[in-house]
This record gives structure tokens, C-alpha cells and sequence, in this order.
């Protein structure tokens, strides 16, 4: 019941397919991070209508008008339907209220390090104005072939029927490279992000693909620690009726310690000390007994797709 | 980043949470200038909590007991660390002991409050009695007085413990931490409440907004500033023999679980990062390789240098040229390299590095294979073909130390 | 529109005469101010079913159970429809939330000395939560020979068809006082309270004993200081059918000063810095714009409403 | 509560709003120890913001022209108040003058950021370029940014203005602050920014939780620190001969307004509150009559006292015995009391009063008329009949000042 509630607790995203037509606006396009992938992103059709950062109004950036103010950026270019936001950690907070606040009811935060308490006031909000938010800490969306929300490198992805969601950023772009190579093209991958705090979920993910026309299989990417993996396994079991291949990163590293995203297992070290949540053990054994098969590394994922594939029909 | 006890009681302090007189101890002999009355309790301040068990808390009378005592304890190892400063406290009379914390809670996204009347070692074995309150809108007192009713006090307990929760919380969104536990919270004779043990863990991501906790911890020695915010490159040694280098916490995890699987043993790692920090975009990409390659070289023990690389907006290309680059430089005492890249322009890659006899694979598996291989033999500059078995010496699972980057 | 808006704004209280029933919790029973009045609400006849007062829990007070928290409290006693407050007033935010929270949605705020910017914060969650707040610095509301939330003395009450809707205290009392030796009974009368910064309006008030059955004539009762005398005067010509007839103290006081509320005119001091709104002028000006009598003493309030109840029948 | 100009750019400095180097000076001797190097504005210390224009400000050169200086303005009243201190400041070249301030409104129940180009002296004259935007949810800087761009500002000067905002946000809800104003927000001609005056209203209902805030206005020569959350009686002076005492502010509003009316003019009012003070219930109302009294018959100039009390919990009687004893006391010098009461108990008030010649009304009307009777005759012990009509000296509008209670 828990995951049911998780999912409707963070805005109703739309059907996946449709953000390929989204008027995107980007937060923070004359920054650095802004800067390096709003070429890409444009490159790659997604259709950035407008840009953000407070003191460049009035310039261009990639031939894309530039204002100070979200709510000044839609009045000139009309309604947009995704913000996709690079700005700098600290300033994400501020970016992200502002953008609900002039009504934008869909995000995608990219930057590393925001603080978790200012994503506990962001997702609060996100709550209350029915926002779905993805990341922080996050490659975004890629729709192969429609729209890049985000930092995928392309190269990975070619268009199928495989839906990815992952913890992970360069790891969610090796997963797609893998099932590229084998053949087997993409209908969209997403990151939710690697931060302890985190907007969508992968209950959300998995709710949207399975929703999706044309999805017709879904790779789950985890990492050890948190209990994302565990809770994901008991609501495919529930709820998802397509097939369903995990991955686990970090299997081999030492029972409680973590590489990478800090932070992500405080409320297991206290809350529940001493039980196995958020162990390799645990969650390969959730993915057990939700009859999920588990590949032992990336390359081996294409294989386990194409027999859960076979296996359905 | 966790705090130590010490450090965690000044913040206490400041927030009005009653903690003890107490006294920071470096140096054994600091202790005849104690201004606390005796009896005191000397603490040894390491980042463990079964540090009672082992020793390293005592009970003195007086100045010599004391000055033994503390050599005594700046001698003993607790978890294979020796602490670097105790804790002089005056003593307390505990009636009862309850466990007071606030944390933050990834599944509801939200802080925590918890809270038990059965706190110092008693809590594992009673966890189940512990309570939670989840803050799930801005926080008022109301919350803290949940939690204390949870825990079943009543009369003055329940305002007194609503009144240290309440500061707690302050505490906890003032300097943006991720814990702030107090266990035990001694409850006297006449119920008053007092923080004998305390533990802060730091948000690393928040410390460049929080000047006073950051010139806190340069105060440890040793004690390693969070590196979150900043490009520094941050190793993690091991004790094996392979040097590894990826991009992505993901994939770095994924690579250290493939070269384990293969019998190999990493003798240190570098995650160079996602594509996604503010202050370090790829465009800074080749400065960071450079770097990182020099420290992980720099252990002796490192036989090769297994590097993976998925390129994002960074070519395969300029990731060889940095290889290249360093190779030539570190010409003298060569470490094989092992690349794997994926992304544009990798065949100029493969060529460029396979003048300097640097093998480069499009599959993770080949590589890691490549590397366990190279790291059985004998230091070589020949290339093997790809496609060997390799024969590692040791398996068995080395005790690792990983680092959030 | 902005006085429509204004009424939406804060919850869309009851009819009037529903408060009559309700079940009634008292928060800060234990404190000095709940100790003087809630044996006074009670002799009236008020249902107090609860008191609160945290560490209080486990004791009554005259005759009543005090519990430690609103929501144990409910869980004890059943579903209330109003809370009282006398807390002491840094304590009333953390009260008023705790009271929402635990899903009430009719507030009294008793107690004076709020600071503003908790009553900010307070509003804001009533607003969110659409719950009805009356006050702070406020003697509530008297339904004669019915209910009793707040501090009313009842000699001065007795049933009738007047509502009296007044931002003072005891000077509520003396114009019921005067009705009611004019032999003019009241239907409800209410204290919106003094401070700059209150829960319900005039004009919510106004529709409320427009709506209300009982209510044949309404009194409104100003003071200097502030618009609210004026955006009610406007509202009255807008939308109120029923006579009324307004009072306002501090006719005589200088221009731009006030006595007794601090802070009321802060924001047409600055924001409207050499306009007239706030003064005397301004308010005998919006009245007569609205076709509202003035009395120009309490004790000529009962003829004027004579007067006007007549005209309409 | 306001504060002087100096104390409100301490309270900037504090929270990083840039303001000139400046110093305090309390008699112009001190000017000799000046650490402000020349030239140098000196400004006289005042609750207005007219004193430019009557001389209050003043540009020097030396010590002995700042001392010449000093002295004149010290000598020199504004509004008809002398300065208790000086601020000396450095001279700062604006090139442009902006205004900016946060304040509560009390319509929209809501902080309101208040800004435009056109400050200094223009502000009055160009109120219609005053920019508005209203905080409707809890705070975050892109409301700053919002009223920046709606002044039209762009660029380094909107990021600038923008922070500045965001500091005055802070300072206003840290602080409990009803107004931070700053009036000018100088700009140089390099686009930097420098509140060359401001204005800080202290809410008087929070500054018991304001500890800082309270030790500042302490520190103000002659300043009345708030009384709204104590029990002190608060007397407010005026230029009449009868002495009033009401419960309730609109109810003393009203009764003051029915003394004009009737030509009558207070000497002096207290406001003894409503029912609904945490810190003094009714409980305590005898003593607080009591105190009120001593007060209000202390000015010499009172003729007559006129007491209108309507009774809530406390009855008649109780007030009644309070006006009986205060009379025993004072049996000396007998000023003469008009009393109206309602409540419990009248008919016993009234006995017991008549006794002592004091006559007791139902109706406010009735015993103001009488007060402002006896207030035009000759001091006398003797009781008129309630309904005669009175003659009193003169009218017209006296300048009142009236305190919020």
C-alpha cells in the first residue's frame, strides 16, 4: 500500500511518449553546466523554446532568448511544459520554486550536491502543486530519436522498445550502449538521480512504462544502499505486468558502505538498524521473490531481456 | 562526515541542548590544568560507537589516575583507529537513558524525528520500541511533541524531551546535517535531561554553505574535508594491485564488481565524477585525468592501471591524448595501462594509444579481463592479445574502505 | 474583485447559526486565560468536549479531560468542529497548525500579542488547509443564549436579528449592550480581532449574516487605521442586501495615528504613502459612498437601525 | 517601535547590507577622536525623515567645522524633538537613488517587497513608480528577482538589488521586524550599491523573543521600550484637564471621541487592555486600576478622572472597591471621579461609590457630559445631577500623541 501512496505522492506525470513534444525551458543556460548541454540537447530536436539566468536577460544563448525570470520567459514564448535545470547547486532550491510558481508542473534537475534539506522544501512544494520532478544528481530523459532532457550521451541510445530506469548516470548510458549492441533499441531511459532525496521514484518509472505503448520490456538499474530496489521489486510484483530485468551495482563492496552518492542510507543506518535493508543481499532477494531476473554484470542484460521477452510471448 | 563526540557537544551547546562541563584533552599532561572537579570520565574520541566495550572510556578520581588513564586510552586502538583527542566530562547520575534522533528518511523524503525511553546500550536490542514522527510539512514544536508522546511520557518528561527535540531539529536544519543523535539522554533523579553522548554526521553537499562547521572539522586531526562541492580528486585505496579509473559512481561500482568477479584485487580507485557537477564539466576533463592518474600511480603496489571511460560530451580521443600525454610524461618508471572507452572519435583512440602499446576495448568484460591478467604477471611493456584467460593469484574479500564522491 | 478573492481566500466558513452546535476543544486550558474563560463558555451552555495543554495531559479542568496533543485529543473524545485558543502567544502558530493538522477547521484566537509574521505563517497553512480562522486579539464569537467561543460578556447579549461584526473587544460589547437595552436582540456577534494581521475579514463576515437566516440588520463596527472599514464599505455595495449601519472609533484621533492596534496601518503608511486611506475622512467617505449609515456615537447605533429596518419593509 | 537610523544600519551591517563606515558620536567633543577620515556628513539622530530639510544634515571638512556643526544640530529640534546623538559618515557619490522595502500588508495578510527607481527625496513625489510584489508563499529569492525586473532594473544592477532584497527579507523575518526600509539605496557610478539611510520598525508584540533587538532600543536615550507584552500601564499624555481610563482600545477611542464632542479634553488616557492578555487577566484588575490611577492623577493639570470600564469577568463591585480604596489612599488632594460602569453587581458598585460622592453611570453619554462639566468648574467635592449640559473653555484639534497598547 505504501508504494501506491509513494506514487500518487509526487504529481501525476504524463505518458511517457508524451514529452517528445515538449516546449523546453532551460534554468541556468549561461552557466557552465548550461552552457556545454544546451548545444547538445537542441543537436539532438529537443525544442528549447526559452532560457533562464538571472542577469543575462535579454541576451541569446545558442540562438535561444535569455530572460531573468521564469515567469518573464513564459510570458514571451508562451506556456512551456518542461524546465530542465543546470543551475548551481545551492541556487537549485530558488530555481526549482520559481518554475512552479509560474506554473511549470514538470523538472528535471540535473546538478550534483544540492543539500537534502533544500530538497525536502522543493519536494514539499512539488507535492502541493502536483510537480513531477526528476533528479537531482541526474542525466534526466532520453527519448531516443524525439527529445533529450538532460546530459545521455546519444551515441548510446538508438529507438526499441526497452524502457531503462537507473540510480545511476554514466552507468544508465553503459546499460543502453549494451542493449544498442545487442539490437535491442530504447523507448526511453531515465535517471531518477543518485541523492539520498530524489523526486520521481522508481515506482513512478515503473508505473509510466508500464503504461507506455511502446515499452514493451523495462531494465531496472540499482546501486546498493537505500531501499529503492527493495521497494521497486515489491510493486512490480503488485503492479507491473511487462517484463522486468534488474542490475545492481556495488555488489561486491562491503555490507553497509557505499560508493558515491552520500547520504543515501541514513534513514536505514538509524531507523532500522540491524535489519538487511539496502544489503546486495537484500535486494537480490527482493528481486527473488518478485521473480525478477538479476544480471551478474551490464553485458549479460541484453541476453536476460531477450529471454523475458521470449518467455511473455 | 561525521562529527566526534567533542565537536558534536559544542554544537549542543550553542543550541542550549544541556550537555556537561567538559574539556578537550590532547596530550596526557594537558590534564593537570583540568578545571572540571573530579570524578571525571575520559573519552577517546573516534568515529565508533563500541568504543565503551573496548576500553576506551574511564572513570578517574584524580590527577595521576587520570594522566595514566589517558595514556592508556591514546594507546588503544578502537576499530584499528587511535584517537587523536579525548574528552575530559564531569560524571552524571543517570536515572534512566533515553535515545533521541533526528535523521533524514529517503522512502518518504522527509526528516525523521525517533525516539525511545530505552536509549544507551540498550537500544539495539530494542529497536522496535524505538518511535518515529516524520516531518512531513514545515516543522512546529507540535511535531516534537508527538514524538514524545509516542515514546509514552507525560508531565514535565514530555515537555523536557519536546524542548530538546524541538533545539535538535533547530540544530539539524540550521547546519543542514543528515543526523543528530543523542544516546544516551540521561534522565536524572528529578527528571532533568542531560546529552551524554552525542553524534553529528555533516551533509557534505551543504558544508560550502556552512562556514562555522567547516572550520569545525579543519579543527581534527586527520580528519578528511568533505570534497563534494570542490573538483578535487578524491582516492580510495585498497589492497590490491590493480589502479582504477572511472567516470560515474555507477560505473565505478559496476567495474569494481567486474574486476572482483575475475579475481582481481584493486590496489586503489578514482571516480572522476558524473557529467553533472556544477563546478567541474567535462570541459576540465583532461586536467582531472592527469591528476588522477598521478595519484593512483603513486602506490607502489599499483601493477596496472585499468581505466574505463564512457564519454559523454568529452571524445574517446581526448581521453587518449590525456593517457598519452601522461605516459609520456611519467616515461621513467611506466605502469601498463588498460583503457576501455566508449564514445566518439574511438578509433583515433585505439590508434593513438596503440603506438604507445596501450591496449583499448570496447567491452568492459575484455578489459577487465586484460587488466586482472596483467596484474598476475610480472611488470611487462608488451601488449598480450586481448582475448587471455588470466590466472589471479588471490581472491577472498579484502577489507575495503569506500568513500562517498 | 479583490474583495471576492479576499472571501475565498481563507476558508468558506459555515452559515452562522451552525456554530451553534459545535463541538468545542479548548487549547491552552491549563493556561491563566482558559481558566477565566472557559468556565464562563461553558455556564453558557458551549459543548466543550476537550482541553489541551501539552504536560497538562491526563488531568481535567473543570469537569473537562486535558490531553497533551489536538490529535489525542480526537482520537479520546471524537471529531470537534471548533477549537478555542488561549495560549500564550508565541505558542499560538505552533497551536493553531498542530490544530489543523488534526484536520479542525473553525479556529478562535483568543489571545492578544501575536507577532505578525506568525500570523503570516498561520494564514498561510489556513489558507492551504481551508480552515476558518477568527482572530487573534479577539473576543470570538456570542450566538446569544446559544454558544459562546470566546470571551463575550453575556449580560450584554440577548437573542435577536442584529449581527454586530466589529474589529474591538469590550467596545463589541458596549454597542450589543446598547442594542439590547433598545430592545434590539442579536443573532451573532463576532470580534474579527484588532491586530494588523487577522484570520477573517468584514467581508467574509458580512456574507456569512448575509446568508444568515436569523439576521435581519447588520452592525459593523470600525476603528481608524487600516482599509478595512473601506474595502468592507465597498463590499457592502457590492453584494449586501441586508440594512447595515457602522460605527467607527477614533473619529477623533490625528490623522495617520492610532491608538491600541499596533502595526495596523503599516502597509498604507508605506505602500500609499500621502493617499487618505486609513483616515477618518477616507472611512465616513466609504460609507456614505455605500449608502451606509453612520452612527456618530454607540448610543445612537440602536436608533439608526430602527431606522433602517423600517425603510425596508 | 522605530529605531534611529544608526541602530538600523548596525542591524544591515550585521546581515552583509553594505553601508558606509560610520560612528555614534554623543556630545560634539567627540568628533576629535573621529576615525572616519574627512569629509565627513554628520546627521542628527531623529524619528523623522524630514530633517534634511530643517538642517539636520550637515557635510564637514575638519574637526573644528564638525564640531561647530555638531553642536548646531544638537541645538537644533526637528518636529520639536532635540537629538540625544549624532551619526558621523563617510560621503558617498550616488549617482542614482533607489528606494526599497519590506513591510506587512495587512490586506493581503502578506510581506510586501516594496521598490523603485526613484528614491531619496523623489519617493513622495513619484509614488506611483513604486513597485509591489507581495510574498504569497514562504519566501525564496525569486521574489527579489521579481521586483527587481518590475523596477526595471537588468543585469549586474538586478543580481545586485536582487541581494540586497534578499538580506532586508531576512533581516525582517529574523528580526520580527514591521518595516526595513532604505531610503536612499545609493548607486555609484560603477553600479554598486550602499544604503545610505534607513528605517527599522520593531514589531513591539515580538520583541520578547528578540533578546538582541531588546539590549539595542535599550540603548536608546529616552526611547519607551514596548510595554505590549508586560502588564505596565501605559499613560498617554495630553494637553486637557480630565483624566480617562477605559478597557479596550476601541472602547477608549469611543469614549475620547464622546469627550471631544462634547468639548471635553483629556489631560492624559490609559488603555487597560482587553480580556484577552496572556500575561494580566482580569484577575489582576484591581491592581492595575490601582497603578492606573496613581498615574493618571499625578499630572497636576487633572481636574477630573473618568473612569469607563464594561466589566467581563470582573464585576462592578470589584472595579467600584478599586476606586473606593484608591480615594481612602489619596484622601489628601481629592480629585474628583466620574465613573460609568456595566457589568455584575452595579447597583452594590454604585452604592458603595455614592458614598464617597462619586456618582456611577450607566450610559457612557451621561457620565462624559458630567466629566467635562466638572472638568470647566472649579474643583469641588460635591455631586451635580447627571444631566446638565456643559460650557468647557475651548476646542480644536490638540496634538495628540497616542501609543499603541
Amino acid at each position: 500500500m505504501s508504494e501506491i501512496r509513494e506514487v500518487r505522492g509526487l504529481g501525476q506525470p504524463l505518458p511517457a511518449m508524451d514529452f517528445a513534444g515538449s516546449r523546453v525551458l532551460v534554468q541556468g543556460i549561461a552557466e557552465p553546466l548550461g552552457a556545454l548541454y544546451v548545444p547538445l540537447m537542441q543537436r539532438y530536436g529537443t525544442s528549447i523554446v526559452a532560457g533562464v539566468s538571472p542577469a543575462f536577460g535579454g541576451t541569446e544563448a545558442a540562438g535561444i532568448p535569455v530572460f531573468d525570470l521564469v515567469e518573464q520567459a513564459i510570458e514571451q514564448v508562451g506556456a512551456v511544459d518542461v524546465a530542465v535545470l543546470f543551475v548551481a547547486p545551492y541556487t537549485m532550491l530558488d530555481a526549482a520554486l520559481e518554475a512552479m510558481a509560474a506554473g511549470i508542473r514538470q523538472l528535471v534537475l540535473v546538478t550534483e550536491g544540492i543539500p537534502p534539506l533544500d530538497m525536502v522544501r522543493l519536494l514539499r512544494e512539488a507535492e502541493s502543486t502536483e510537480t513531477f520532478v526528476v533528479g537531482p544528481s541526474s542525466p534526466g530523459i532520453i527519448i531516443p530519436d524525439k527529445i533529450l532532457l538532460g546530459t545521455h550521451p546519444p551515441y548510446c541510445y538508438q529507438p526499441g522498445s526497452v524502457g531503462i530506469i537507473s540510480r545511476s548516470g554514466t552507468l544508465t548510458s553503459e546499460v543502453a550502449l549494451e542493449l544498442t549492441r545487442a539490437g535491442l533499441g530504447q523507448s526511453i531511459a531515465v535517471g531518477i538521480g543518485g541523492d539520498a532525496i530524489v523526486g520521481s521514484s522508481f515506482q513512478q518509472w515503473l508505473q509510466i512504462l508500464e503504461e507506455d505503448e511502446q515499452t514493451e520490456a523495462i531494465v531496472l538499474v540499482g546501486e546498493i544502499g537505500g531501499e529503492s530496489e527493495e521497494t521497486a521489486a515489491r510493486y512490480i510484483a503488485e503492479a507491473i505486468e511487462k517484463p522486468v530485468v534488474a542490475y545492481v551495482a556495488g555488489i561486491t563492496a562491503p555490507k553497509g558502505q557505499q560508493i558515491g552518492h552520500a547520504g543515501a542510507i541514513i534513514s536505514s543506518r538509524i531507523a532500522r538498524i540491524g535489519t538487511e535493508i539496502g544489503s546486495v543481499e537484500s535486494k537480490l532477494a527482493a528481486f527473488k521473490r518478485a521473480k525478477v531476473p538479476v544480471a551478474d554484470r551490464p553485458s549479460k542484460i541484453p541476453k536476460l531481456v531477450m529471454q523475458a521477452l521470449e518467455k511473455r510471448c | 562526515m561525521d562529527l566526534l563526540e567533542y565537536q558534536a557537544k559544542e554544537l549542543f551547546r550553542q543550541q542550549g541542548i544541556p550537555v556537561l562541563p567538559s574539556q578537550r584533552i590532547d596530550r596526557p599532561t594537558e590534564l593537570k590544568g583540568l578545571t572540571i572537579p573530579f570524578p571525571v570520565v575520559l573519552k577517546s574520541q573516534v568515529y565508533t560507537s563500541a568504543r565503551g566495550k573496548m576500553g576506551g572510556i574511564r572513570f578517574v578520581e584524580n590527577t595521576i589516575d587520570a594522566i595514566a588513564a589517558a595514556q592508556a586510552i591514546f594507546h588503544l586502538p578502537i576499530m584499528g583507529k587511535y584517537p587523536k583527542v579525548l574528552l575530559a566530562e564531569a560524571k552524571y547520575n543517570a536515572e534512566r537513558e533515553f535515545y533521541i534522533a533526528v535523521a533524514l528518511d529517503s522512502a518518504t523524503r522527509r526528516p525523521v524525528l525517533l525516539g525511545s525511553q530505552f536509549g544507551g546500550v540498550e537500544v539495539e536490542a530494542k529497536l522496535s520500541k524505538i518511535s518515529q514522527v516524520v516531518v512531513t510539512q514545515e516543522f512546529s514544536p507540535y511535531y516534537a511533541r508527538r514524538l514524545a508522546l509516542k515514546m509514552g511520557l507525560e508531565g514535565k518528561l514530555l515537555s523536557a524531551v519536546t524542548d530538546i527535540v524541538e533545539k535538535m531539529y533547530r540544530l539539524f536544519t540550521e547546519r543542514d546535517l543528515d543526523l543528530v543523535e543523542i544516546n544516551p539522554l540521561a534522565v536524572s533523579s528529578n527528571q532533568e535531561l542531560m546529552a551524554l553522548d552525542g553524534k553529528i554526521v555533516v551533509n557534505d553537499a551543504a558544508i560550502g554553505r556552512q562556514p562555522e562547521l567547516a572550520s569545525l572539522v579543519a579543527t581534527i586531526p586527520d580528519q578528511a574535508v568533505p570534497h563534494a562541492l570542490t573538483c578535487s580528486i578524491n582516492l580510495v585505496e585498497r589492497e590490491g594491485n590493480i589502479g582504477v579509473l572511472c567516470n560515474g559512481a555507477g560505473l565505478t561500482m559496476a567495474t569494481l564488481d567486474l574486476l572482483q568477479k575475475s579475481k582481481g584485487k584493486a590496489a586503489n580507485f578514482v571516480d572522476l565524477g558524473g557529467d553533472y557537477r556544477h563546478c567541474c564539466p567535462p570541459s576540465v576533463l583532461q586536467d582531472r585525468l592527469k591528476q588522477a592518474f598521478d595519484l593512483i600511480t603513486q602506490e607502489k603496489s599499483v601493477k596496472v592501471v585499468l581505466v574505463n571511460i564512457l564519454g559523454g560530451v568529452a571524445s574517446c580521443l581526448q581521453v587518449a591524448e590525456a593517457i598519452a600525454g601522461f605516459l609520456k610524461w611519467q616515461s621513467g618508471q611506466q605502469v601498463p595501462f588498460v583503457v576501455r572507452l566508449a564514445g566518439d572519435q574511438f578509433h583515433s583512440a585505439r590508434g593513438l594509444l596503440a603506438a604507445m602499446d596501450v591496449p583499448v576495448f570496447e567491452s568492459i568484460d575484455e578489459a577487465v579481463l586484460e587488466a586482472v591478467k596483467r596484474s598476475a604477471a610480472p611488470a611487462t611493456q608488451s601488449v598480450s592479445p586481448p582475448h587471455g584467460a588470466s590466472q589471479p593469484a588471490q581472491t577472498g574479500n579484502s577489507p575495503l574502505i569506500l568513500a562517498s564522491a
